[in-house]
């Protein structure tokens, strides 16, 4: 979780076990254990990244996979 | 050369090192972003800067060989920090050597209005009345717009 | 800060001083310029800059308060070498401070132009086919040229 | 003599005495020490400053006064 959506999840990584087939199973995995960042994952310019590439859409993932959400970017 | 660091940013040293042993290049163009004690009036006791190292270094990269191709210019280095950064500190050091320095300063300029407004860093500022996140200025995506036709 | 001097020039110590406890500038564009071992494909051994101390420094001081007051910048530094310069020796160092970035790389690009075709040296390069004295280039005429017109 | 003009001269300083009672006086003077010089000292673009003010045209002199001879400058 990077910037704004690290402060609304409270935790910047975590161990997701056992991992999700997909990216949106992810996201509604996460989404069940935290309504809030749920919603926030599905704001405006929100992006993952998997294993540090941009994915757009659904993906699939598996066990060992990093995923990364990335609110809006604010520049260097 | 790119780096991102939590560690302090020595403009100073990073220049000299740059410019040590260069006979090639008539001109070496830097940028130094400092970290302000205000923006737009509101008083910022502490910027923080997130990155996603990893992926952080490589977009920054991408951004440095388009100047660099576009340019023609014979080196770059670009040095961001991140973490916990005060007031009068530096977050980002940019140098540029070419032969002439028009293309330094082009490039220079460019890879800044990029950086400011591509480079993957969020940015909270810390002041008196709270944290903020924040996202480019108007002004930076203006900049940024300069570069989207062949000048 | 304006200075003309024969000694070496550490373009790397001189950024340090510049940008140390800046609060209040968000942005530093320095340029520094090297002597090239060749300029168009002649070689050069030494590069010898006459200045005329007293007269030098009072048209650069003005050339700085030009750019100062023109983009509207905090603080500059200039600082010029002269007497004879070997290949990768620095000959000169200038530094903008700025609130925002804009306005010091404008600043800058601006007093460079300036000091290429009006500031009071005279160059003479040495190479192995001898002596030239020289002035500024073409190229250099036309840098300073885009200034003429308020942009 | 500053520049070319040095090396034409030979020499960078020189008190001339008595002092010449104009620029002009001494652009005579120095022809007449030197032809060569002379003729630089009226090519295109040469400057004269006394006391490090540039002066147009002719312009009197005391004794004491500075005299510098500029070639066109080679900018910095």
């Amino acid at each position: 979780m990077l910037g704004r959506l690290r402060d609304i999840a409270g935790w910047r990584e975590q161990v997701i076990e056992p991992a999700p087939d997909t990216l949106h199973g992810l996201r509604a995995r996460l989404a069940q254990q935290d309504g809030v960042l749920g919603q926030a994952l599905q704001g405006p310019g929100v992006q993952a990244a998997v294993n540090k590439v941009v994915v757009r859409g659904d993906a699939p993932l598996l066990a060992g996979d990093e995923v990364a959400f990335m609110p809006p970017m604010s520049g260097g | 050369m790119v780096r991102v660091q939590t560690a302090a940013l020595d403009p100073g040293a990073l220049l000299g090192e740059f410019c040590a042993g260069r006979t090639d290049c008539g001109g070496v163009v830097s940028f130094t972003g400092l970290a302000r004690a205000a923006t737009d009036g509101a008083a910022v006791s502490v910027l923080e800067l997130d990155a996603f190292p990893g992926f952080t270094e490589p977009a920054i990269e991408a951004l440095v060989q388009t100047a660099r191709v576009r340019f023609g210019v014979r080196d770059t280095m670009a040095v961001h920090r991140y973490g916990a950064i005060r007031p009068g500190e530096a977050i980002v050091f940019v140098a540029v050597a070419a032969e002439h320095r028009r293309a330094a300063f082009l490039a220079a300029d460019f890879l800044m209005d990029k950086l400011k407004t591509e480079a993957p860093f969020w940015k909270k500022e810390t002041g008196p009345e709270g944290e903020r996140w924040i996202e480019p200025r108007a002004p930076d995506y203006q900049d940024a717009e300069r570069w989207s036709e062949d000048i």
